[in-house]
C-alpha cells in the first residue's frame, strides 16, 4: 500500500471502527490521550489506538502507507512531507502557541555565567535544537528577526533534547532550545532563559497537526469527519482540564509529575487552522525549507465539507 | 582482468540495471528513479558542498576502524590464550556488546563531548567487537597438534605470537575485520546523527527529517560505494598479508 | 644398567583418559647418549608415553625427571617428531621456514640457522623441496620435513614417534643410518617409538616392549650388538636375528597373556 | 594425534568470582568518578543510583513485558539471518562464480545503515514489529553470511577428499561434513549477529513507531529527560544481551564440543 | 596379460602441479579380481597417481576408464583408503559412525548398517573403540577405523595408499590377511600403495614399480606364488624371496638410473 489507493477501514465486531494514530512521545499528545480516556473517539465510532514513534519522519510515511491512518507531526515536517510531493493533508489541530512569552512551552536557554546575556547576544551562537531544517531553527530565526538579531551566523547542532543541559554544561553548545517537559528541566537547573522563540515567532497560531493522507480520507471521509468531531472535542475537553492533561501525560509518558506539574501547556484549539499553516508555510519558503508555499487548496480535509 | 573482476563487474552492472529498469518510470516519491539519485551523488557528494561531509566521515571511519583492529586482535590474542582472563572480563565485554551505539551516545558525549573523539569512539567501539570475538575464537580453536609442536620446540613469548598464532588466526581476523568495515559505515552514521553539523550521518537524517528522499538515497548509494572501495582495499591488503604469511 | 645417573627418570607413571586407564606404573631410566626404543601394539600407548615425558601431557599420576628435574613443560632441550606430522608442518610456512622455526625462536644467529637448514633438509633428501609448502608435499616428504625440523634443533634428546612409517624402505634405512650418525656426532639420547621390529633392533641400545592398555612395560630387552651398526652387517649377525626373535615373541607373548588367545585384535 | 588440549580444570570460584570482581571494581570506579564530579553526576549517574532506578523498574510489570516483547523480535530476526545467511553463505562459499558475481553486489549493500532504511521500510513492510524484525535481519545477516563464507573454507581438503571418495551426495556432504566443520565458524558467527539484532531490534523499537519493549522504554525515558531511568534500562539491555550470550555459549559449548572447551 | 577386458584402463597420464611434473606417461591396466601394488621412492607421485584413478584428482593430460567409462568423479564402487588417515575421519563423529557413513549415505538397510559396521570394527581390531570420537584413538587405531569404513562398504574396487603404515607387525600381519580374504569373499579388485617390498610380494598379482617424479612405471612384475598365500609358508617359499628381491632392485636401479649415485635422496 504505497499510497496509491484508500483502503476502506471496517468496523469490527463491537461497531467501533479501529483507527490507529502515531504520536510523538512528547506533551502535546494530551488532548489524543484525553480524548481516549473520555470515550470521545468511542462515542464518534473510533477505537483509537495511540501508537509512540520517536520522530516525525517514520511517521510521515507510516500515514502514507496507511498503516497508521493518522499521525502527528508539527507544521513544518507536514509542509516539507508536501512539498516533497507525498501525500500529506491537514486533519485537525493539535496544539498551538499562545501570547504570553511567560506561558510558552518553548524557550532558549544559556548557562548563567555565559557571556551571551541578552538575544543580541545570540548571534552568531552555536545552538542546540531537536533536528535541523524544522520547527526548532524556524521559529529561532523568526523570533530572532523579529527582535532584530541577524541570524545568518547561528549555528544549529541537532541532539535530543535530553542530551543538550550536558552540552550546554560542557560548553559543547552556547545555547539550547528546550521545549517541555525539558524547558522545565533547564529552568530547574538554573538555566538562563533568553528568548520564547514560539510566542515571539508565530504567536496565536498552531503549530502542531494530525494529519492523514489523502488517499484514505477519500476512502474513509467519515472516519476522518468523526476524527476532527472527536478532536475537536478532546481539545475543547483539554483547555477546560489542563489538570487533567497533566495527569494522563503522566500516566502515558511516564514522566515524573512534579516535572509536569512544573510545565506549560500548550494551547489546545478545536478545528483546523489553516491561517496558521500559510503564516508558517511562508515563513519557511523565506528560509529555505521548503520550495514553495503549497497549493491550499488541495492540503487540507476541511471539517464538515 | 581475470574472471573474478569480470563477473563482479557483471553482477555489478546487472544490479545496476534493474535499479534503473524499476525505477524508471517512478511516481513514487520513496523511490526516485536512479538519474536522479546519481545526479545527487555527483553534484552534492562529489563535487559540491557534500566533499567536506564525506571527508570529515572517511577520516574517523579510519580512525576509529584502526583502533578497533589494532586493539581488537592484540586483546584477542591476549584473551584468547589466557584463560582466566577470558573469565574475567568476558560478562563485562558481553554487556558492553549489546548496548546499541544509540543508547550508547548520550554516555560517549558525556565522557568525550561532541565532536570528533566522541564519533570515533563510538566506531571504535562498535567495530572492536567482531574483530575481538573472531580472534578469541581463533586462538581457541588452534589444532591441538600444532600447539604441541610449538611447545616440544620451547617456541614461546613474541616469537610464538608472531610467527605461530598470528598466522594461525589470520583467517578468523580477517573474517572479523569483514564484518567490521561496513559496520564502520552504519557506525559513521549513526555517530552524527546527534550533536554533529557535519558527515554524512548528518546529511542523511536532516534530508530524511526533511523528506528530502533524493538526498537519501544519494547518501545511501554513497555509503554503498565507499563499503564497495573498503572491501576492495581490504582485498587487496589481505592478498598482500597472505603473500607474506602464506608464500614467503 | 648404567653407572652415570639416568638423563631421564620416568617413575610409577599412569595416565588416565577419563575412566580409561592409558598408561599404568611405567617406571624405567634412560642413560645420557642412550638410543631407547618403545614397540607394542597398535593402540598400546606409545605415543601417551611419549607425550607425558615430554610434559606435552600431564600424567595422571607418577613422575618423570629430566637431568634429575621434574618435567613440566617440555624442556627446551628436547626436540619431538609427533606421530601426526602432517598436522605438525606450520602450513602457512614453506618446508624451509618450518625447518628454521625453532632455531630462530630460540635466536640462533640468521646465517647458522641457514646452514644447519640447508643440511638438515639435504640430510632428509628434501634439498629440492625447500621452498614447497607442506600442502605441495607427498605423506613421506611431510614426515621427512618433521624430521629435519627436529634434527636442525640439535637437541639433547630426541624423541620421535613412528617416524618413518610414511617412507620406502630405501629412504628408511638411509633415515636410521642418520639418526644414529647425528647421535654419535652430538652425544644425543633418543628417545624412539616404533612398529618396526627390526628397526627396534637395528637402532637401540635397550628396546622397551610395552603391553596392550592399560599399558605396562614387560620386559626390556638389552641390544648387546657392537654399537657400530650396518644395515647390511648387523643385520647378518645371528646375535640379531636372536634379539629380533626375542624382542616379536615378547610382543606376542603380551598380546596372549593380556587378552587369552580369543582377544578381537588379533583373530579375524 | 588429534587429541584435545587439555582443559585446565577450574574452580567454580574462579569462574564466577573474577568476573564478578571485575564487574564490581568497575562499578566502584564509576560511582567514584561520578560521586566526585568527574563525571558530572546529573549526566552521568552515579551506579548506585541507576541500581535503584533498576529496581523500581524491576517491580513493575511493564519492563517484563518490555523484555519478553525485545526478546521475541530479537529471536525473529536472528533466526531469519542465521537461516538465510547460512544457506547463502554456503551457496556463495562453496560456488565461486556465484561468489564472484554477488560480492559486489554484497559488500554494496552491508554497509547501508539499517537505521537509514526506516522511512523505506515503513513504507513497504510497515512500522510495527515487522519492520523491526526486517530492519534487524538486514543488520544481521550479513554478518553471517561473511561468517558462513569464511567458515566454508575451514573444511579440511582431505575431509572433503573421503567424502568425495565415498560418492557423498550434495546434501550428505553439507550435512555430514561441511556442517559440522564450518560450526565453529558459524558460532561465532551467531554470536555476533545475535547481538547485532539485539541492538538493531532495540534501536528499531526507539525509531519506530509502535514497537513496544525495551527500546521504547528507553526512549520514553529519554523524552521524559529521567536520565536515570534511561541508564537502568541501558543496564536492563545489557544484561539481556549478557544473558543471550551465555545461552548461545552453553548451546555452542554442546554444538561443538568434539572442538574441545569454547568460550 | 588377462583375457579378460580389464576393469581399470589408465593410458598415457599425465600430473602436473603448476610447472612441477608429477606423473608422467603412466600406461597400465587391472584386472577385475586382480591385487594391483604400486610401489616407488617416497615424492615418487603415488598418491598422486591414485587420486587420478579415482577421479580425486583431474589429470593434466591422458584418461582412466572404470569398466570402459572414462573416470570423472570417484565411481560408486570404489572404496579409498586416503594416506593421511587421520584427517580423512569426521572428528565429530564417533568411530561406529565414521564407519557407517558411506553406507547411510547410500541408503543401506539400517540394520545392514549396523551389522557391516560391528563387523568390519571387530575385523580391524576395534570393537572396543566403536564409541569414542577419532581424536581418542592412537594413530594406528586411526588408521584401522579409515581401513574399517572401507571394508564395510564392500566395493568392488579397494583403493589402499599405504593402509598399514602406522600399525604393528602382528596386526599389519592380520590385516593384510583380512584383505586378501575379502578380496577373495566379494572378488573385489584391490589397488594398493606400499613403502613395504615383502607386503607388495607377498599381497599381490603384480607388483608396479614407479620412478621418482616425473613418475613413470619402470616394471611391472608379475607374482607367480600360489593364490592361496600365508605369512609364514609364503615367506618361506625361495621364490618369494626372488621376487622380494626383484622388486628391490628395480626400486633401487630406478633410483639410481634417474638421479645418478650421488642423488640428494640417498646420499647422507
Ligand atoms: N598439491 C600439490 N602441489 C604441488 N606439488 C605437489 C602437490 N601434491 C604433491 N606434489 C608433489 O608431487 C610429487 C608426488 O607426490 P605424491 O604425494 O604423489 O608422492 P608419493 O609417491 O605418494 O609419496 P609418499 O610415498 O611420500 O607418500 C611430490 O614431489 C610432491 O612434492
Ligand atoms: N585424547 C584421548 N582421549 C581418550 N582416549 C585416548 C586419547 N588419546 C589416546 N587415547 C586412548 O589411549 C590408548 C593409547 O593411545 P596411544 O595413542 O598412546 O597409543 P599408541 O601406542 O601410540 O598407538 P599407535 O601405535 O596406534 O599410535 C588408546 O586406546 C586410545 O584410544
Ligand atoms: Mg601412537
Ligand atoms: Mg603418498
Amino acid at each position: 500500500a504505497c499510497g496509491g489507493g484508500g483502503d476502506e477501514l471496517e468496523a469490527g465486531e463491537d461497531g467501533l471502527t479501529p483507527l490507529t494514530v502515531m504520536q510523538i512521545p512528547t506533551m502535546d499528545a494530551g488532548p489524543l490521550h484525553l480524548g481516549v480516556e473520555e470515550g470521545f473517539f468511542e462515542e464518534e465510532g473510533l477505537d483509537v489506538e495511540v501508537r509512540i514513534a520517536e520522530a516525525g519522519s517514520a511517521i510521515v510515511p507510516s500515514v502514507v502507507n496507511q498503516e497508521s491512518p493518522i499521525g502527528y507531526a508539527n507544521a513544518v515536517s507536514d509542509l516539507q512531507a508536501i512539498d516533497q510531493g507525498l501525500d500529506v493533508k491537514f486533519v485537525a489541530n493539535c496544539c498551538a502557541v499562545g501570547a504570553d512569552p511567560e506561558a510558552d512551552t518553548s524557550r532558549i536557554f544559556v548557562l548563567p555565567d555565559s557571556p551571551i546575556t541578552d538575544v543580541a547576544g545570540l548571534a552568531g551562537a552555536n545552538i542546540a535544537v531537536n533536528s535541523v531544517n524544522n520547527l526548532g531553527d524556524l521559529t529561532i530565526e523568526v523570533a530572532l528577526e523579529n527582535n532584530g538579531v541577524d541570524t545568518s551566523a547561528i549555528e544549529f547542532t541537532p541532539m535530543n533534547y535530553s542530551d543538550m543541559p550536558a552540552a550546554l554544561e560542557r560548553g559543547d553548545v552556547d545555547a539550547i532550545w528546550s521545549v517541555e517537559p525539558h524547558r522545565a528541566i533547564s529552568e530547574s537547573r538554573g538555566f538562563t532563559p533568553l528568548i520564547s522563540n514560539f510566542v515571539e515567532s508565530f504567536p496565536d497560531t498552531t503549530i502542531g497537526y494530525y494529519i492523514t493522507s489523502g488517499a484514505f480520507a477519500e476512502a474513509n471521509p467519515e472516519i476522518v469527519a468523526a476524527f476532527q468531531r472527536a478532536m475537536d472535542r478532546a481539545n475543547d475537553f483539554a483547555t477546560e482540564n489542563p489538570d487533567r492533561v497533566r495527569e494522563t501525560i503522566v500516566e502515558n509518558l511516564q514522566i515524573d509529575p512534579e516535572l509536569v506539574d512544573q510545565t506549560n501547556l500548550h494551547v489546545f484549539a478545536p478545528g483546523l487552522d489553516e491561517e496558521s499553516v500559510k503564516v508558517i508555510a511562508a515563513a519557511a519558503v523565506e528560509h529555505g525549507m521548503i520550495s514553495e508555499e503549497p497549493d491550499y487548496e488541495e492540503i487540507f480535509i476541511r471539517p464538515g465539507e | 582482468m581475470n574472471r573474478r573482476t569480470l563477473l563482479g563487474l557483471l553482477g555489478a552492472v546487472l544490479a545496476l540495471a534493474v535499479w534503473w529498469a524499476t525505477s524508471a518510470g517512478s511516481t513514487n516519491v520513496y523511490y526516485p528513479p536512479l538519474p536522479r539519485v546519481l545526479d545527487n551523488l555527483l553534484e552534492y557528494w562529489l563535487g559540491g558542498a557534500g566533499t567536506e561531509h564525506l571527508l570529515d566521515s572517511v577520516r574517523n571511519l579510519a580512525v576509529g576502524l584502526s583502533i578497533a583492529v589494532v586493539l581488537g586482535i592484540g586483546l584477542g590474542m591476549l584473551v584468547g590464550q589466557v584463560r582466566w582472563l577470558d573469565r574475567a572480563v568476558a560478562p563485562t565485554f558481553e554487556f558492553v556488546r549489546a548496548i546499541p551505539a544509540t543508547a550508547l551516545i548520550p554516555f560517549a558525549m558525556v565522557l568525550f563531548g561532541l565532536g570528533t573523539s566522541m564519533k570515533i569512539f563510538i566506531i571504535a567501539l562498535g567495530c572492536f567487537f567482531p574483530v575481538l570475538l573472531n580472534v578469541i575464537d581463533g586462538c581457541r580453536q588452534l589444532p591441538a597438534t600444532l600447539l604441541d609442536t610449538t611447545r616440544s620446540f620451547g617456541i614461546t613469548g613474541w616469537f610464538r605470537q608472531l610467527h605461530v598464532i598470528a598466522p594461525a588466526i589470520y583467517p578468523r581476523a580477517a573474517a572479523g575485520i569483514r564484518i567490521a568495515i561496513p559496520l564502520a559505515l552504519i557506525l559513521v552514521v549513526t555517530s552524527e546523527m546527534t550533536g554533529s553539523r557535519i558527515g554524512i550521518g548528518f546529511v542523511l537524517w536532516t534530508a530524511q527529517t526533511s523528506f528530502n528522499v533524493v538526498a537519501v538515497w544519494g547518501a545511501i548509494l554513497l555509503l554503498g560505494i565507499l563499503g564497495l572501495l573498503l572491501n576492495l582495499l581490504f582485498g587487496a591488503v589481505e592478498r598482500l598479508t597472505d603473500r607474506r604469511y602464506h608464500r614467503a | 644398567m648404567t653407572q652415570t645417573p639416568p638423563i631421564l627418570h620416568v617413575d610409577r607413571l599412569a595416565k588416565d583418559y577419563g575412566s580409561f586407564r592409558a598408561l599404568d606404573d611405567i617406571t624405567f631410566d634412560v642413560a645420557p647418549g642412550e638410543f631407547f626404543t618403545i614397540v607394542g601394539p597398535s593402540g598400546a600407548g606409545k605415543t601417551t608415553l611419549l607425550r607425558c615425558l615430554t610434559g606435552l601431557l600431564e600424567p595422571t599420576s607418577g613422575t618423570v625427571e629430566y637431568q634429575g628435574q621434574a618435567v613440566d613443560g617440555v624442556p627446551r632441550e628436547f626436540a619431538v617428531v609427533l606421530q601426526d606430522y602432517s598436522r605438525s608442518l606450520l602450513p602457512w610456512f614453506s618446508v624451509e621456514k618450518n625447518v628454521a622455526l625453532p632455531l630462530r625462536a630460540h635466536g640462533v644467529a640468521k646465517a647458522e640457522v641457514a646452514e644447519r637448514t640447508a643440511r638438515a633438509l639435504a640430510d632428509v633428501g628434501l634439498r629440492d623441496a625447500a621452498r614447497k609448502h607442506p600442502g605441495e608435499l607427498s605423506g613421506g616428504m611431510q614426515q621427512r620435513a618433521a624430521i629435519a625440523r627436529a634434527i636442525a634443533y640439535q637437541p639433547e634428546v630426541l624423541v620421535m614417534d613412528e617416524p618413518f612409517a610414511s617412507v620406502d624402505a630405501q629412504t628408511r634405512a638411509d633415515l636410521e643410518d642418520l639418526v644414529l650418525t647425528l647421535r654419535e656426532e652430538f652425544g644425543m639420547t633418543v628417545v624412539f617409538v616404533t612398529h618396526d621390529v627390526d628397526e627396534s633392533v637395528y637402532l637401540s641400545d635397550r628396546v622397551a616392549v610395552v603391553s596392550k592398555s592399560p599399558s605396562r612395560i614387560t620386559t626390556v630387552v638389552d641390544i648387546d650388538l657392537p654399537r657400530q651398526r650396518d644395515q647390511i652387517a648387523t643385520k647378518e649377525l645371528p646375535r640379531f636375528s636372536q634379539l629380533r626373535s626375542e624382542v616379536f615373541a615378547e610382543i606376542r607373548n603380551r598380546v596372549r597373556d593380556v587378552d587369552g588367545p580369543t582377544s578381537p585384535e588379533y583373530v579375524i | 594425534m588429534s587429541a584435545l588440549a587439555p582443559v585446565p580444570r577450574e574452580s567454580r570460584l574462579h569462574a564466577v568470582a573474577l568476573p564478578a570482581a571485575v564487574v564490581v571494581g568497575l562499578l566502584a570506579l564509576l560511582q567514584l568518578l561520578s560521586v566526585t564530579d568527574v563525571l558530572p553526576r546529573s549526566y552521568a549517574p552515579p551506579p548506585t543510583e541507576v541500581l535503584a532506578a533498576l529496581g523500581r523498574l524491576l517491580t513493575g510489570p511493564a519492563l517484563w513485558t518490555d523484555i519478553g516483547s525485545t526478546l521475541v523480535g530479537w529471536a525473529v530476526s536472528l533466526g531469519i539471518a542465521v537461516v538465510l545467511g547460512t544457506a547463502v553463505g554456503m551457496l556463495l562459499g562453496s560456488v565461486r562464480w556465484v561468489q564472484w558475481l554477488l560480492t559486489p553486489v554484497i559488500e554494496f549493500l552491508r554497509p547501508i545503515p539499517s537505521i537509514a532504511l526506516i522511512p523505506l521500510v515503513v513504507l513497504t513492510i510497515g512500522g510495527a514489529r515487522d519492520g523491526a524484525v526486517f530492519l534487524a535481519a538486514y543488520a544481521a545477516v550479513w554478518q553471517m553470511l561473511v561468517a558462513a563464507i569464511y567458515a566454508t573454507g575451514a573444511v579440511d581438503p582431505v575431509a572433503r577428499d573421503t567424502a568425495r571418495a565415498y560418492n557423498l551426495s550434495r546434501v550428505q556432504t553439507i550435512r555430514w561434513l561441511t556442517l559440522p566443520a564450518m560450526l565453529p565458524g558459524l558460532v561465532t558467527g551467531v554470536r555476533i549477529a545475535s547481538a547485532t539484532a539485539l541492538i538493531i531490534t532495540v534501536t528499531s523499537e526507539i525509531l519506530l513507531g509502535g514497537v513496544p519493549g525495551l527500546g521504547q522504554g528507553l526512549n520514553l525515558a529519554r523524552s521524559a529527560g529521567d536520565l536515570t531511568r534511561m541508564y537502568a534500562y541501558v543496564v536492563v539491555i545489557g544484561i539481556v544481551g549478557l544473558a543471550i550470550n551465555t545461552v548461545l555459549t552453553v548451546l555452542a559449548r554442546r554444538v561443538v564440543g568434539w572442538q574441545g572447551a569454547r568460550r
